[in-house]
Order: C-alpha cells, then sequence, then structure tokens
C-alpha cells in the first residue's frame, strides 16, 4: 500500500435548517460537525456509527453531491468544497459512489446499457460500439451476464442490481469510491457475494473506499482503518487492529459490545447503554456522548473533549479515555 | 421440557394474480413453557407468516390450508373466532419489527394500553392505568406516569419498541411472538431491547418465539432454534449444535458466508439467489444452491431425521 | 409490462371502447348526423322522437340528434385542449418549483394555493364573466383553473425523485440539472401525471357542459350539450324528451376517462386498489 | 394544541391576501375600459368619465388595490351597478340560502359516503364492492345539474311530490322550505358523495393493511372495534381533506343547481349579474364565495389535527 493520500478531510460541517416557514426560521440540525481525517491511496476506511450519527451525510460532502457548512475536502491537493461547479463537474468521474438501497439508486425507467452507460454519455470521441464495448465488458467484471444488457432494473434480485449500482459507478474509472451501506439492504446468504466483489474490484482496480456501515463484522472484515462517529462527530479513529483490541472510547467499546456475534456460549462483558440516541435537532453540550456515558464525569458535561493523538495512529475525542 | 405450543404441518399459501406462492410448507415445531426460541430464516422463509398463522392473523390473500396448532389441548385453528379473540393478547401476544408503524398514531399510549387490558379482563379505568403504569416501569420507561400521555410519535424507536412490550405483556401471557422485535433498531439499542426481553423472561417466565434473521441475535438469545428456508423448517436444534455443528448445508452456508472475527480474505459466498416462492425447485428447495447436491436432490422432499438427539435436519444426506 | 396489465384490465377496455365511440362520434359528425344542427325548421318546434328525428327535435325545430352527435366535437375540442394547457404550465411550474425549491418555489406554490382556494367552476365562470365567451375562453379559462393540480403534482413527484439515490448517482457522475431533470426526474412523473390528466379530462366535460348550460360556453346556436340543455329547460313541460339524451351524452363521455381514469390508477399505482 | 390553531389561522393572511390579489386582477383583465364596458354602448363620454372616477379606475392599479383591500377589511364590497345597493347586503340577503342548499348536500354526501365508503373497504374484492364501484363511478360521470333537470320532470312535474316554482326559506318554515331544498340538495350531493366514498374506501383499504391494525388484531380485539376504533380515526384524516376540498365543488356546483331550480341564492345572484355586466356583484360574490371555501378548508385543516396527531407538531 503506498501512504500517499488521495482524500484529506479538514473541520468537514453541514448544518441543516428543518422545519422552516413563513414565520420561523427553522432549527438547526447539525448532521456533521467538524469531522477530520484523510484516507490513504488503496485504503478501505470505514465510517460506523448508528442512525443519525451523520456517517452518510459524511460520504455525500466528500463528494460533494452537497455542499458543507465549512471546512475543506482536499481530493489529491485539491480542495473540491470550493471547487466552481463546471470544474468539479470534470472532476466528478474519479470519484463514485454506491448506495444502499438498490430499489430506489436505480432509475425504473432505464435499462442496464442505459444505466451504466450513462456516465460515459460525457466522455468525448468514443463510438456506440465502443461504448457497448465497454458496458459489456464492465457487466462482465461485476457479475452480470451479457443477455442482462436490455433488461429493466425490475428484472433483478437485490444483489444483482447491487452489482449493477457498482458497475455504474466503476465504469467512471474512479479511485475513490464511497459506499453507504452497500450491503444492509441485502440478505445474509448475498451479502458476502457483494463483499467479494468489492474486496476484488479494490484489488483489481487500485480503488480506495470511503465504506459507510453500521454492521462491524463487515466492517471488522473490509476495512484497514475504521472512524467511529456518534452525533455528527468522530469519537475514535484508529486501525482496523488497534480498535478491536483496545478501544479507547466508551462509544466504541460499548458499540462494539453490543454487537451481537454468533459464538455462542462465550460469556462477553456487554456493556449497555441507557437511553436512545438523543436528537441532532439538540445535541448535548459538553461531549456529545456524555448522557449515556457510563464513565461519564462532571467535565464531560461542559467541555468538548478535542480529537487528539493517544496513540501512534489512534485517535480519540475523550476526556477519560479507557485504560489509558 | 413441557411443549406449550405446536405447530404440526402447516401450510400456507397466497393466492395472487401471479399464481400461488406456498409461504409455508410443512412447518412443524414447538415451544416449550418459559423457553426462548429461535427463529432464523432469510426474507421469504415463512418465518413471519408462521407466527402471525399461529394468531390466525394472515393477511389477504393468504391462506392457512392444512395443520394444527395445538395449544392447551385445543387446534387453535379450529376453535371459533370469538374464542380465538380471547387467546390473542391474551394467552398469545405478538411484538412487531417496526415499532415506528406498529403503534396507531392517532392514540395516545394511554389509550392503547389500557385498551388491551378492557378488552380482557373487567376492570377501572383506574386500575388499567395503574397497570399500565406499572409495566412501562417494567420495561424502563422512565417517568412513566407522564410518557403514558403521550403519542406514539413522541417517542424514539427504542421507547416505542418497549411501549410494545410492555403492551404484550400485560396479561402475563404465555408466549411472545417476536417478530423481527430489533431489526430497526440500532446497535445499542438492540442490546437494550434483547436484555429486557431476557429479563422478562426470567422474572415472569413468558416463552418467546424470537424470529430474525440475525444469526448472531439468535446466538445470543436463544436456548433452541429453528431454521427456516422458502417455508420450510430445515433444521432444529439446540442453539450450541445449530451454530458450531450445522448439519443442512444452508445452514451451514449462512454460518461460513458471514465474517468472523479477526478473519480476513475472501468470504465463503453461497450460490445464486433465495428463489421466487412461486418458482419454488422441485424436491429439496435449495438444491440448486447446495454444494452437495445428490441426484435425489432435485427429484423428490428431503426427509426429515433426527442427526442427534433432539437435532433435526431436513436433507437426504441424512437419509 | 405496463400494456399488458392495462389490456387485461376489463375496466379500462370498456373505457377505451366509450371512449373511441365518442371520439368518431366527433370525428365523423357530418356522415352520422341526419340533419344540420343549425337548420331551423318552424313547421317541426319541439316534437317527439319519430323516425324522422331520432331524438325528437327542439323549439326552433333544430334536430336534437345531430346537435348531439356535433355536440361531442365541442365538448372534446374544449376539454383536450384544457388539458393540454393545464398539463403544459403544470409541467413547466411544477418542475422549476419543486427542482430549485428556495423562495421562488414558496411563491408560486403560495399562487397556486391562491388559484386552488377558488371553487374550480366558480373561477372559470368569473374568467369567462370578463373575457366573454366563447369557444378558446373556454379553454383558457379551464386550463387556467386546472394547472396547479399539475403544478402540485408533479412538483411532489419532483421533491421525492430528487432525493432518491439514482438522481443522486447521475449527479456523481457530472451530469447536470437540465439533463437530470429530462432524463431522470420527469420520465418518473408520467403515472402521476397521466392519471391526473384523464381524470382532468372528465372533470373538463362535466365543467364545459356546466358553463355552456350558464351560457357562459359556446356561445348560442353552436350545438354544445350545455346549450342543448339549456334551451330544453325552457321548454321541458313541452318536451321532455330533449332533456334526456344531451345528458346522456355527457354522461357516456365523462363516464369513459373515469373508466380508463380508474384502470390507470390501478395499473400505475397498484398502491391504492 | 393553541399554537397549532394560531399557526393556521396566521397562515391564512397570505392566503386571504393573494385569493383578493386574484380577484381584483381577474376584474381588471375585462378587455378595454371596464366602465365603458359595464355602461354598454350607448353611454356618452361624461358618463364613462364619471364612473370611471366612481370606481376609482383613474388612479394607478396598485392604489386602487389598496383602497379596495381597505374597503374588504371594513366590509365594503362595493355598490352594485344595477339596483345601486352595497354589494354586501345583497350577498347577506341570498347566502343564507346558498348556505343551506350545500350544508344539505354535505350532509347527505356523508351520511350516504362514509358507511357504504367504509363497507366497500371491508367487503373488498366482493361482489358488494364492485357494486359499490360502479355505483361510484357513475355518481362521478353523471352530470349534476342534468340529474336536477330530470328529478324537476319527474319528481316536480309529473308526480307532483315536490313544488317546481315559488320557493319558500327554510328558516321560515322548515319543513316546506325543505321541499324546495331536497331535490337540489341530492342532486347537487351525488358528486359529492361519490368522491368522498371512493376516498374513504381506498384511505380504509391503505389503513387496513398497516402493522398497527393488525397488531390491533393481535390484541384479541373484535373485528368491529378494529375497525370503527383503529382504521376509521386514520383513515378519517385524508378523507377529510377530501371533503374539504368537495365542499369547493359544492360551492361551485350550487350556481348551476340554483339555476336549475330557480333558488334565489348567491349562485343565481352571480349568474344574473353576469349577465346584467354587473362587474362589483361579479367581483363581489366570486371573492365571497372564495373566503367561505377557504375558512371551511381552514376548519378541515384544524379537525385534521385531531385525526391525526402528528401534523400538530410538524
Amino acid at each position: 500500500m503506498s501512504l500517499k493520500t488521495i482524500l484529506k478531510v479538514e473541520d468537514l460541517t453541514k448544518y441543516f435548517v428543518v422545519n422552516r416557514s413563513l414565520f420561523s426560521a427553522g432549527e438547526v440540525v447539525k448532521a456533521v460537525d467538524g469531522v477530520s481525517f484523510s484516507l490513504m491511496q488503496g485504503e478501505t476506511l470505514s465510517l460506523v456509527g448508528e442512525s443519525g450519527c451523520g456517517k452518510s451525510t459524511t460520504g455525500r460532502l466528500v463528494l460533494r453531491l452537497i455542499d458543507p457548512t465549512r471546512g475543506s475536502v482536499h481530493y489529491q491537493g485539491q480542495d473540491i468544497a470550493r471547487l466552481p461547479a463546471d470544474k468539479m463537474r470534470k472532476l466528478r468521474s474519479q470519484m463514485q459512489i454506491i448506495f444502499q438501497d438498490p430499489w430506489s439508486s436505480l432509475n425504473p425507467r432505464m435499462t442496464v446499457k442505459e444505466i451504466i452507460g450513462e456516465g460515459l454519455r460525457r466522455q468525448p470521441g468514443l463510438s456506440r460500439a465502443q461504448r457497448k464495448k465497454m458496458v459489456l465488458d464492465m457487466m462482465e467484471t461485476v457479475g452480470l451476464r451479457p443477455e442482462h444488457y436490455d433488461r429493466h432494473p425490475h428484472e433483478f434480485s437485490g444483489g444483482q442490481r447491487q452489482r449493477l449500482g457498482v458497475a455504474r459507478a466503476l465504469i467512471m474509472r474512479p479511485k475513490l469510491v464511497v459506499a453507504d451501506e452497500p450491503l444492509s439492504a441485502l440478505d445474509v446468504s448475498v451479502q458476502a457475494q457483494v463483499v467479494n466483489l468489492l474486496a476484488r474490484l479494490k484489488r483489481d482496480l487500485g480503488l480506495s473506499y470511503l465504506f459507510i456501515s453500521h454492521d462491524l463484522a463487515i466492517v471488522e472484515h473490509i476495512s484497514d482503518r475504521i472512524a467511529v462517529m456518534y452525533l455528527g462527530k468522530l469519537m475514535e479513529l484508529a486501525s482496523k487492529r488497534q480498535l478491536f483490541a483496545q478501544p479507547r472510547h466508551p462509544y466504541t467499546q460499548a458499540l462494539f459490545s453490543a454487537a451481537p456475534t454468533t459464538e455462542v456460549g462465550r460469556e462477553k462483558k456487554r456493556i449497555i447503554l441507557t437511553g436512545d440516541v438523543p436528537s441532532p435537532l439538540n445535541p448535548p453540550k459538553g461531549c456529545r456522548f456524555h448522557t449515556r456515558c457510563p464513565v461519564a464525569q462532571e467535565d464531560c458535561r461542559q467541555l468538548e473533549p478535542e480529537f487528539k493523538l493517544l496513540a501512534p495512529g489512534h485517535w480519540v475525542a475523550c476526556h477519560h479515555p479507557i485504560n489509558g | 421440557m413441557e411443549s406449550l405450543l405446536s405447530i404440526e404441518n402447516l401450510e400456507v399459501s397466497f393466492h395472487t394474480s401471479h399464481g400461488v406462492a406456498q409461504a409455508v410448507c410443512g412447518v412443524s415445531y414447538d415451544i416449550g413453557r418459559g423457553e426462548v426460541l429461535g427463529v432464523v430464516g432469510e426474507s421469504g422463509s415463512g418465518k413471519s407468516v408462521t407466527a402471525l398463522s399461529v394468531l390466525r392473523l394472515v393477511p389477504y390473500p393468504g391462506r392457512i390450508s392444512a395443520g394444527r396448532i395445538n395449544y392447551e389441548g385445543r387446534d387453535l385453528l379450529q376453535i371459533p373466532e370469538k374464542q380465538m379473540r380471547k387467546v390473542r393478547g391474551d394467552r398469545i401476544s405478538m411484538i412487531f419489527q417496526e415499532p415506528m408503524i406498529s403503534l396507531n398514531p392517532a392514540f395516545t399510549i394511554e389509550n392503547q394500553l389500557t385498551e388491551a387490558l378492557h378488552n380482557h379482563r373487567k376492570m377501572s379505568q383506574k386500575e388499567a392505568r395503574e397497570r399500565a403504569i406499572e409495566m412501562l416501569a417494567l420495561v424502563d420507561i422512565p417517568d412513566p406516569a407522564k410518557r403514558i400521555k403521550d403519542y406514539p410519535h413522541h417517542l424514539s424507536g427504542g421507547m416505542r419498541q418497549r411501549v410494545m412490550i410492555a403492551e404484550a405483556l400485560l396479561l402475563d401471557p404465555d408466549v411472545l411472538l417476536a417478530d423481527e422485535p430489533t431489526t430497526a433498531l440500532d446497535v445499542t439499542v438492540q442490546a437494550q431491547v434483547l436484555d429486557l426481553m431476557h429479563r422478562l423472561n426470567e422474572r415472569i417466565g413468558t416463552a418467546i418465539m424470537l424470529i430474525t434473521h440475525n444469526l448472531g441475535v439468535v446466538a445470543e438469545s436463544a436456548r433452541r432454534v429453528v431454521v427456516m428456508y422458502c417455508g420450510r423448517v430445515v433444521e432444529q436444534g439446540p442453539v450450541k449444535e445449530i451454530f458450531e455443528q450445522a448439519r443442512h448445508p444452508y445452514t451451514q452456508g449462512l454460518l461460513k458466508s458471514i465474517p468472523k472475527p479477526g478473519g480476513r480474505g475472501k468470504l465463503y459466498e453461497m450460490d445464486g439467489i433465495v428463489p421466487s416462492l412461486f418458482e419454488l425447485p422441485t424436491g429439496c428447495p435449495f438444491n440448486p444452491r447446495c454444494p452437495q447436491r445428490r441426484p435425489e436432490c432435485g427429484k423428490s422432499a428431503p426427509p426429515w431425521r433426527e442427526v442427534q438427539p433432539g437435532h433435526h435436519a431436513l436433507c437426504w444426506l441424512y437419509a | 409490462m405496463f400494456w399488458k396489465k392495462f389490456l387485461h384490465n376489463p375496466i379500462g377496455m370498456i373505457g377505451v371502447i366509450v371512449i373511441a365511440m365518442n371520439i368518431f362520434m366527433a370525428a365523423f359528425a357530418p356522415v352520422l348526423a341526419t340533419h344540420n344542427p343549425l337548420a331551423i325548421n318552424v313547421a317541426q318546434q319541439s316534437e317527439e322522437p319519430s323516425a324522422q328525428h331520432w331524438f325528437g327535435t327542439d323549439e326552433f325545430g333544430r334536430d336534437i340528434y345531430s346537435r348531439v352527435i356535433y355536440g361531442s366535437r365541442i365538448s372534446l375540442y374544449i376539454s383536450l385542449f384544457s388539458v393540454l394547457v393545464a398539463t403544459f404550465l403544470g409541467v413547466a411550474i411544477g418542475a422549476t418549483s419543486g427542482y430549485y425549491g428556495g423562495w421562488m418555489d414558496n411563491i408560486i406554490m403560495r399562487i397556486m394555493d391562491a388559484v386552488m382556494s377558488f371553487p374550480a367552476i366558480l373561477l372559470a365562470i368569473g374568467i369567462l364573466a370578463v373575457l366573454g365567451p366563447n369557444l378558446s375562453n373556454v379553454v383558457l379559462a379551464l386550463g387556467l383553473v386546472y394547472t396547479p393540480r399539475f403544478a402540485r403534482i408533479v412538483r411532489g413527484s419532483v421533491l421525492s425523485l430528487k432525493e432518491k439515490e439514482f438522481v443522486e448517482a447521475s449527479k456523481a457522475i457530472g451530469n447536470g440539472d437540465a439533463f437530470i431533470i429530462f432524463r431522470h426526474i420527469l420520465p418518473n412523473c408520467t403515472a402521476p401525471l397521466i392519471v391526473q390528466a384523464t381524470a382532468s379530462l372528465a372533470y373538463a366535460i362535466l365543467a364545459e357542459s356546466m358553463l355552456s348550460f350558464l351560457g357562459l360556453g359556446a356561445p348560442p346556436p353552436a350545438p354544445s350539450w350545455g346549450n342543448i340543455l339549456s334551451d330544453a329547460r325552457n321548454f321541458m313541460m313541452d318536451n321532455a324528451m330533449m332533456t334526456v339524451f344531451p345528458g346522456l351524452a355527457i354522461t357516456m363521455a365523462v363516464l369513459g376517462f373515469n373508466l380508463v381514469g380508474d384502470a390507470l390508477r390501478d395499473v400505475l399505482d397498484p398502491r391504492l386498489k | 394544541m393553541l399554537k397549532f390553531v394560531l399557526k393556521r389561522i396566521i397562515y391564512l393572511i397570505p392566503t386571504l391576501v393573494l385569493v383578493a390579489a386574484l380577484v381584483f386582477l381577474l376584474i381588471h383583465m375585462i378587455p378595454g375600459d371596464p366602465a365603458a364596458v359595464i355602461l354598454g354602448p350607448d353611454a356618452t363620454a361624461e358618463d364613462v368619465a364619471s364612473v370611471r372616477q366612481a370606481l376609482g379606475l383613474d388612479r394607478p392599479l396598485y392604489e386602487q388595490f389598496v383602497v379596495w383591500l381597505g374597503n374588504l377589511a371594513h366590509g365594503d364590497f362595493g355598490v352594485s351597478i344595477h339596483s345601486k345597493r352595497p354589494v354586501i347586503d345583497s350577498i347577506g340577503e341570498r347566502f343564507p340560502v346558498t348556505l343551506c342548499l350545500t350544508t344539505l348536500a354535505l350532509v347527505f354526501a356523508l351520511v350516504v359516503a362514509l358507511p357504504s365508503g367504509v363497507l366497500a373497504a371491508v367487503y373488498h374484492n366482493t361482489n358488494k364492492d364492485y357494486l359499490f364501484m360502479i355505483g361510484t363511478i357513475l355518481g362521478v360521470s353523471v352530470p349534476g345539474f342534468w340529474l336536477g333537470l330530470m328529478a324537476l320532470l319527474v319528481f316536480s312535474v309529473q308526480l307532483g311530490w315536490f313544488p317546481s316554482t315559488g320557493f319558500v326559506a327554510m328558516w321560515e318554515e322548515f319543513w316546506e322550505g325543505l321541499r324546495y331544498m331536497i331535490l337540489p340538495a341530492i342532486t347537487l350531493s351525488l358528486f359529492m358523495a361519490a368522491v368522498v366514498a371512493r376516498m374513504v374506501r381506498s384511505s380504509m383499504l391503505e389503513v387496513l393493511r398497516l402493522e398497527y391494525v393488525t397488531h390491533a388484531r393481535a390484541k384479541g380485539l373484535s373485528e368491529w372495534k378494529v375497525i370503527t376504533k383503529h382504521a376509521l380515526k386514520n383513515a378519517f384524516a385524508p378523507t377529510l381533506t377530501t371533503i374539504g376540498i368537495q365542499y369547493g365543488m359544492l360551492l361551485g356546483g350550487a350556481v348551476v343547481t340554483e339555476t336549475v331550480f330557480s333558488l334565489p341564492g348567491l349562485g343565481k345572484y352571480l349568474v344574473v349579474s353576469i349577465y346584467m355586466r354587473d362587474y362589483p356583484v361579479v367581483q363581489g360574490c366570486i371573492l365571497f364565495i372564495a373566503l367561505v371555501y377557504v375558512f371551511i378548508n381552514t376548519i378541515v385543516d384544524l379537525l385534521y389535527g385531531y385525526f391525526d396527531p402528528r401534523v400538530q407538531y410538524s
């Protein structure tokens, strides 16, 4: 793995205004609030967290499908958060996205050839025959058969549709792929097929993944490094090995302990958090996790912890990291 | 263990404009008093339809075409509707996957909880309210006397699932059918709810039929496991044996295809996809995907055999 | 897929036949009519139906059968063109408003709400009272009155479609707004649009007959169904049969579109079946 | 709840201003000089000039609008050219007739539509349901005013059950007045009854397949209780919106129905005023009916909050 940074995200922030009307200024949802990380070439960085933590929004900000409120996204040294629209459009082919829902992510009125070939439309100097060959090649790469070429999305199963989504993204020859929960809508017996496909394509095409998921077993399998998010903020970021061997943030620890495993009978120390995830409309003051944290102290309620380096490559945002 | 509820040769079919879908095909299993039974399967395996059949609530156009459901010496499929209503919510209750949509948005929590009580017991509104508050406290809802006045949309997903559990257990039922009770919840909330269900199982002694597609949830919660595929029970046995020495190739494949802690590299891939219920393969429904397929698998239905004491599989390998 | 389903829907097929009959009637009116619909015949005033005058005659001795046949032309013309006007304006307004959002969307939708704050027929009456009754004004009035319904539907679909992941994917590929609107968004709005258009055709036929009954539609002596009924009302005591046939004609014309509309809804939006 | 009500009422203001603006602009769409149109071809130049001044037509448009809006706020709808009486007085005399007509029609429509829609949903995909669908599709296809003419012919002229001429107000002699209203109200109500019944059926069907209905059954509730309590309240919310919209159809349809049955209501007054080019009256009637409609829909929105408590907080 080369150590070239392909993506560097700094202080990335997105506030949404909701319920705005003629008579009220609305309320602010702090979906993503000052997130910083970087992604190396050929690396898989996973973003994990529970619903509403802002991981999907982060993925869309990275691709600038939505504009950030604050912060920068440096893609190969260039800040795309502030790039003019026309220049951004030229860059788009290099960064692609794979979506969660294999139903709403494909236009039901288009055929396979149109869906996969849509991105080639903007590439100059391609003949019809060349384009067709590229589409067929890509179909083969993701495991679709040539006879699927003229079919509509509704003729496919969830797993095949997800392959279609992968083909649509990869025909652009991207360097960076954001995979937004690409497995969570699939049956267990089909998930493995897509996991293997993503892993093989990464190896063959030299991709870098930002892999967004809530399924810790799959994250552990696929990632190089893992970032844990909670209510719009990063709680912990470390290599997979470090994180699973020794989580330092109480939230990471609770999250990992809560995930059920298929090992029967192993007595495991489960940390049951109290309460639900607070609303990002009104996140707690101080450390955002303090309302549910089993080791929270007075300073946690007042002061927001900094996201700092605890050990080489191991970042944590906590006043009282575990066994430090 | 004493059998409390037993399902025998249940068949449920859905008659649609596309044809007839055999959603449940000869399913038999039972649940013991106070037991936690895990029922696992992917979408279309018939696990939810089986649970709905127990309460005779299979939605249109589904029909229970054969089978028996034995409970307290009666066949629930034969008793009059009026008596069936006395069973529902009182002796056997059910909770559903989506806590967001399984509570009626138009009524308060109090209304919905006390309604269940009034329906089965003669009691004053005050008594019913007190019982409801007591139950809400039991499922760890903070400040239950106040929360009871809320509408469902005031509560978070985890809270609503607790309300559902509270309601289901109001009348100390013998069996709780829990259909994917944690699937819509976040991992940390799922852990809370599962933990709660365990405590209640131990405390009240209600047997729980835990229906889920999540193998991890079953491994950590159930004592016995039923594995379903395409409307059939393909394997059944003690949880430890199922997860450590699965006998049916489907169960084996399913377990191999989920990532293991510390594992890396290629995951085991099962061939193909879950077939449509309208076009099930002949013989064993798993045979086109089965790595150990034999000639007889595509021809006739496999036998149900005991492979170890208390551990059965539906497969030609053990004929 | 769609056609197969639609052709297997008996209700829809009955509707299609009824509409086809109506169109046939309008197209071949000169052949089907037995008399000149405007020809006055003082000798045969207010006659009962007979072999010569199948539906009888009115107070001017005009042949009601021929007038009813010709009436289908006016009814079809007005309903078709007013719905076209409404669809065109509605799609343009709804798509821009929904896709771009913001203050412009706010203002446009407020105006649409205001237009919908009038009972439809009343606003049409108002517009015609001002502009004066003639065919193109009726088209304009009904078109304007029905525009907000289309705008709302298109805007609603656009709002939900633009959140769809396939739109994001197209954006991620680098496609521009115009391409996304025409390739991804509008094609997926067609189902609700078609259903609304069919329903509006039925409404428009009813509205046209009401307007001309009030004397605000095609000016007399044009043989519109509403005009025939308006004449009939004044001579009801003499010739009751005069009222029966134009009403049946309106009912059939409306019924055709309503049946097709129902069938389309079943096929395109199975949720409501 | 109070906050919700207040919010709805504040929301009303821009709608009312826009509605007024539309009516104002409408009248100013008259091709040519409104004063000349009003007076007809025989008017002298001085007459035209004096009418122009009387109507304020010589001032800039926005100024006219502000003045007119100010007058409206004081209940001044202008003066009839024909009778020289304040428009609002004439409206006041005639509106009760229209209100009686539409209210009766509303009652008829709901009495028919609500139970039949619920039953059709309960008997979904049976012959009863098919019969219901045929009936309602006829209901939305038959022109109500034609049915009115036919009813007049059969029941008043031929059978003599109901009066065919004259008018007695219901608030003067209730039972006699009712005889004048029954045919118009029933024929007016049919369209609405059909639309609302179909809406009830489809929202019931939608609700009946939701998980909380299954949940209600799983509690052991009787089917009657499941339908009347759990399904109906939720299904009624979207129906309510339809009822509000359809009340507009009643108000619009009343214009034609009143003409057919010669009822001295607002609709007939409007039509007659159009024939006489009495534009202040036309303007006043249209505006007044629109205001009634907006008012009804605001009430509907408020009721919606009762049937679906979620909207109160969104």
